[in-house]
């Protein structure tokens, strides 16, 4: 029997790649310096070495490139896994994404399916210079036929991926690249909890934090300090942000009344505005005070010695808190993240 | 650093000139200069090319009347380039992947796929009237170029499951400017992908003219800059199209990566039924190239030879004219689409959201119905 | 004295083009089939003829190329207005356009402007293939540092465009290419009302439809039949969705107390989902009913004959209208768009 | 359909192996066989290049020890490349614009911008430290490719505007496979914009070697398949870059349009501080090219010449070295950002939402500062 030990996420996501290799030979692994390097964050280190070239190889830098070949091998039964190298370098690739990976299953009435992945490193926090911090989720996220998905642990980044890779569907896999190296102790192989839900990681009673990715960290942090100050936070993670969990998080919501939403990425027609509207489309009558975001600021990412300022931190979070009128008082004064 | 042999890069580009079998008049042309040896094919490949290519325009004239009875909502003839359309793909096998931008309709229903399929995107019943995988057929693309490259992928994957099968790859002489043009070429070439990059050069993109495209001596020298042989041809020639395909495809299959050719054409109508040409080209000009025609070409070559005799041509005008009357009937009945098909196919199994549109939509249809 | 006269929304894009190119000898026209043909919808019609093919000119087909091109042109103090041929074939220039046009001025710390327009004929509704129907104006809008403007008559047609044109900054200009030949009496050269600004197209008291671009024409319909139905409807039109007015919307909600968000493209994290979550959050204690989203569905954009059942129409509003909890009950069954 | 002229091909392709006037020795190459005449520029320029090499070499290492002592976040070393970065940037005028990757710091350097603002990009106190409008040099680019599209618009502005600048592209060898790239040999080519492509083909893309990313006789064949003449040259010999660099300008200044050089050369550090680059090349490999310095070669034929002494020797090292320390004192003081600033210039007027923000971020630096 396994027993849990501790993981980080790059090391979980090595593994998924690995596990995924060995039980489908149609699975392959490719895209810039992914081979004999392992790629610059090494999540398929050691895959061309313990699998053959055949297997896990370098291409040309092209990401269109990249994406393209993907769609033309799916045609020929692979299951292509491809590295973009970091979120704004898959920029290039998003007609290929957006035209074809995206609409190939319904514009060929269901006879042209394209089970690959996009892994993508996102986010910021690691002091990366400008494009390679991108939150970039929001893109994929609007564009239908896409599903996105964003691991914020060692167990996900292992599960997530692995349903990711069996899925028949095209996934964006986002990988908030802050936290390959945080640390997890687990049991794996692990395909817990299902593809498509969200999981509460905390539960509570006052207020629901919904986030992904990159902020779920934070905002557990930020629950427990809101502790300290005598509140009940509940946080929910995503997981998946298509397909939308709306019960979970509406459960959650109806529960507690107040919500804030938290992302890592600028939030004006994203992501978090798609929770906020949901949330309050559906919750209407449970809310005692309305949907708040913390999310990064409306700017391109900051410069790394300023990029702490932008990203959304347990203060913001603590201050939205706060102004979710406990003494049933409006303030429309914040003016936090989606200005 | 090493010197690059002069061999090498030689094997890489193209003729001086496009290669050329027959000239206008359908008259044998002798073969010197060209970059590799060309071989005439046989005269049963050339009869067959001629009939289909027969049959072929006569669809695209179909088509085109089609758009003004308001039964396609919009065509791109491929009149004048009927010797690349089917040239091109009487050349490769069934079990090779085809590649089509919107303009091969013709190329389509030369590879035997039905042709009211092929007219439902232009029709607008469908994004894609046949089965991709059944016929080893790709969906008409419009995003331009970008099909290059699933070309080189699929081609690729075919070599990998250890089958010989290419990947004809076409695109127009405007498309060669994109980015993905670009990358295909490249990894195609570094891949060794067997894929045919089969450019019909047909003078424009919409209205821009080829000498606002490229300042390159021919498109067929973007070969070597990926270590691909690349080759120019007339692409009114019939015959020169086979052989220049025989000599890719040989290339292709046995291994040795892709190959890039560039076939001067022209498109003898307008970009689509809803462009004036009359805007950006002189009909001077499209008298030129009628004169080029490839149809009368062979047609006088086989004559020539004996190999067609004028009660062929008349069985094989009346089989075009009873292939267009039948699509004309069948593109007259109203095609059936399902609403309800919209959220069937966004995903493997619609989601819980999708489940709720679909429901949403029901409701609006039975109300109507009721209504 | 000019009086008004009927003109269509494309007439006028072209008028505002010629007085810009008149007015301005920096300005230059180009892309793809503009010069000679005068663009596939006519837009940029005779303008090589009248300013020279030096103004106005036709470039290679290549979409980051042209986008490029012009950030270069911009260093040298042109003000290029260039034209996508269609909205997904903008796609392409996605790099260019998030990661140098949107962020130059900021990156550069104020000293490299680029006062671009880049013009993109977008949605549907007119029969078009597929790819030549997205509503792609979300992924700008979702792009801090870009502008995102999108008229819906021939009067902001013009007024929008040439502010567009001389604005210091990058402007994704989103033309409804259904409402091109919409007609409408104006009294061009008109700059009215101010950039920024939303409008209230239509007065009413008892819910507002924010919208835009494409969807403008088809609330004001819906307006009018509700109104047969005894409801008096707001109609605003948001003009510019980057920069926001939230002041225009949240004065018109926080007086009709109900909020219907109406646009074309798919909701989940996109435009809509913003408004509704602006909406929801800054009208909080004025809203009646929750603010429901009637939205394009989240498919690929359909075939032609059925793109009907997919694009937002009249009855869709009227059904939203009618849920809108009049008599205070909650109706969560809505599986309208942004599902 | 035209023949293309042997010459006119002949006049885009490049020599068939690498343009070098002084073999890694410093002795004099005889010249032949090259695709155009080059010709071995003066003593003084020579020396000029000598000079500016020594001095950004050790700016470079000192660049590095930098980030040893955390005072730069990441550096992508040029050791090795001296002769690309400082040959063509000392061969453009100020006039001219230059476009720069991550990796041009040497580059910008010898270009006369203060290298602690040449620094801010890696140090990561703002996205680019100098002014690209008074410096005429654009930011460091790092979507790769992306930067060329510009040059090339940049390059043909100045056109129109009747001057006769030009514009000077870096790039490396794998960002050649990207679709800006062709997009942008083609802009320039169809627009005849006077612009240089320069490709640092220094054998690798962080990890992934050159016969991975094409299968090209060499970089320098894409130029014909644009029209653009090429030419590949002995990166590591700043004579030779110097001589090709000429010619290039010359052709690009004079109306011609652009041109593509291809310098072989290696940088000899890993990709960043941050890479490992025993993962994917031998150290034998490395000594191989240590032995082709850019430095000795020039040093040597100038001592060899009697245009350099061991005292200007002596006087040059100490001044790249009191450079060099200045450098470091100045990188040593913590760098001055202004949280505020953010907001500055997303617009040129900050929207209301923006206003906002700032509002909200003032307020949390200001309870910050009283708590
Ligand atoms: C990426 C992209 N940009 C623009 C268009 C619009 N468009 C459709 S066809 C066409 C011209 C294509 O010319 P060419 O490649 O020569 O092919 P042809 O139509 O002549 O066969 C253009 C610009 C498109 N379909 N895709
Ligand atoms: C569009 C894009 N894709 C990927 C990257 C990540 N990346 C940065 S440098 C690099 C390698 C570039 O190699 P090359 O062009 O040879 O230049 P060199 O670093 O060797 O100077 C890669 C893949 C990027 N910066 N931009
Ligand atoms: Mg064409
Ligand atoms: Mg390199």
């Amino acid at each position: 029997m396994t027993t849990a030990r501790p993981v980080t996420m790059g090391a979980a996501l090595n593994t998924a790649l690995r596990d995924s290799l060995r039980d489908d030979d149609d699975v392959l692994v490719f895209g810039e310096d992914v081979g004999t390097l392992g790629g610059v964050f090494r999540i398929t280190d050691g895959l061309a070495a313990d699998f053959g070239e055949d297997r896990c190889f370098d291409t040309p830098l092209a990401e269109a490139g990249i994406v393209g070949f993907a769609i033309g091998m799916c045609l020929t039964g692979f299951r292509p896994v491809v590295e973009m190298q970091f979120d704004a370098f898959a920029y290039p690739a998003f007609e290929q994404i957006t035209s074809h990976v995206a609409k190939m299953r319904n514009r060929t009435s269901g006879r042209v399916g394209l089970p690959m992945v996009i892994r993508v490193p996102y986010a910021g926090g690691i002091g990366g210079v400008e494009h390679h911090c991108d939150s970039s989720e929001g893109y994929y996220a609007h564009t239908p036929g896409l599903k996105v998905v964003t691991p914020s642990d060692a167990a996900d980044g292992y599960s997530l991926l692995r349903e990711a890779i069996d899925d028949p569907d095209p996934v964006i896999f986002m990988e908030p690249k802050a936290l390959y190296w945080s640390k997890q102790d687990v049991e794996l192989p692990s395909r817990q909890p299902a593809f498509g839900k969200a999981v509460v990681r905390r539960r509570g009673t006052d207020v629901t934090l919904v986030t992904y990715g990159p902020s779920v960290p934070m905002a557990l942090k930020a629950a427990d300090a809101a502790a300290e100050e005598g509140w009940s936070v509940e946080v929910v993670d995503l997981r998946t942000i298509v397909p939308f969990d709306d019960q979970t998080v509406m459960e959650s919501v109806a529960r507690t009344g107040r919500c804030i939403v938290v992302s890592e990425a600028q939030g004006f027609a994203g992501v978090s505005g798609e929770v906020a509207a949901r949330v309050s489309e559906r919750c209407f009558h449970s809310l005692h005070a309305p949907v708040l975001r913390v999310s990064g600021l409306e700017i391109p990412y900051p410069a790394p010695m300023l990029e702490k300022v932008h990203l959304p931190g347990v203060e913001r979070v603590l201050d939205a808190i706060a102004r979710l009128q406990w003494d049933d008082q409006p303030d429309l004064t914040y003016a936090g993240g989606a200005l | 650093m090493e010197t690059t042999a002069q061999a090498a890069t030689d094997a890489l580009l193209p003729s001086a000139r496009p290669v050329q079998l027959l000239d206008p008049s359908g008259t044998e042309v002798p073969q010197a200069g060209t970059a590799r040896d060309y071989v005439m094919p046989s005269a049963a490949r050339l009869r067959e090319v001629w009939r289909a290519m027969v049959i072929g325009r006569r669809f695209d004239i179909q088509a085109t009347a089609l758009t003004k009875q308001g039964r396609l909502a919009v065509y791109p003839s491929s009149r004048g380039q009927e010797a690349c359309q089917v040239g091109a793909t009487l050349s490769v096998r069934a079990s090779d992947w085809v590649f089509p931008t919107y303009r091969e309709s013709m190329a389509l229903v030369t590879r035997g796929i039905d042709p009211v399929e092929v007219l439902s995107l232009l029709r607008g019943d469908s994004h894609c009237g046949y089965d991709p995988i059944a016929t080893h057929t790709a969906p008409q693309c419009t995003p331009l170029s970008t099909q290059l490259v699933h070309a080189a992928g699929a081609a690729y994957g075919e070599q990998r499951r250890g089958r010989d099968s290419v990947a004809l790859a076409f695109i127009g002489d405007g498309a060669t400017s994109e980015g993905d043009f670009h990358e295909a070429l490249n990894f195609a070439a570094v891949f060794e992908s067997p894929t045919i990059f089969f450019v019909q050069n047909n003078k424009y993109a919409i209205s821009v003219p080829l000498s606002k495209q490229t300042k390159a001596p021919s498109l067929a020298y973007k070969g070597i800059g990926y270590g691909v042989p690349a080759e120019q041809v007339d692409g009114n020639d019939p015959a020169a199209v086979l052989a220049v395909m025989d000599v890719a495809l040989e290339h292709a299959r046995s291994g040795k990566g892709p190959f890039l050719i560039e076939a001067h054409t022209y498109r003898l109508d307008a970009h689509t039924n809803a462009d004036d040409a009359t805007r950006y080209r002189s009909s001077d000009e499209v008298t030129t190239w009628l004169d080029r025609d490839p149809i009368a070409r062979v047609e006088a070559w086989l004559k020539a030879h004996g190999e067609l005799n004028d009660d062929v041509v008349a069985a094989t005008n009346a089989e075009a004219e009873a292939r267009a009357s039948e699509l004309r009937d069948r593109m007259n009945a109203e095609p059936k689409v399902e609403p309800m098909s919209l959220f069937d196919n966004v995903f493997a199994e619609p989601t819980a959201q999708l489940e709720q549109a679909r429901a949403m939509v029901q409701a609006e249809l039975d109300a109507e119905a009721t209504a």
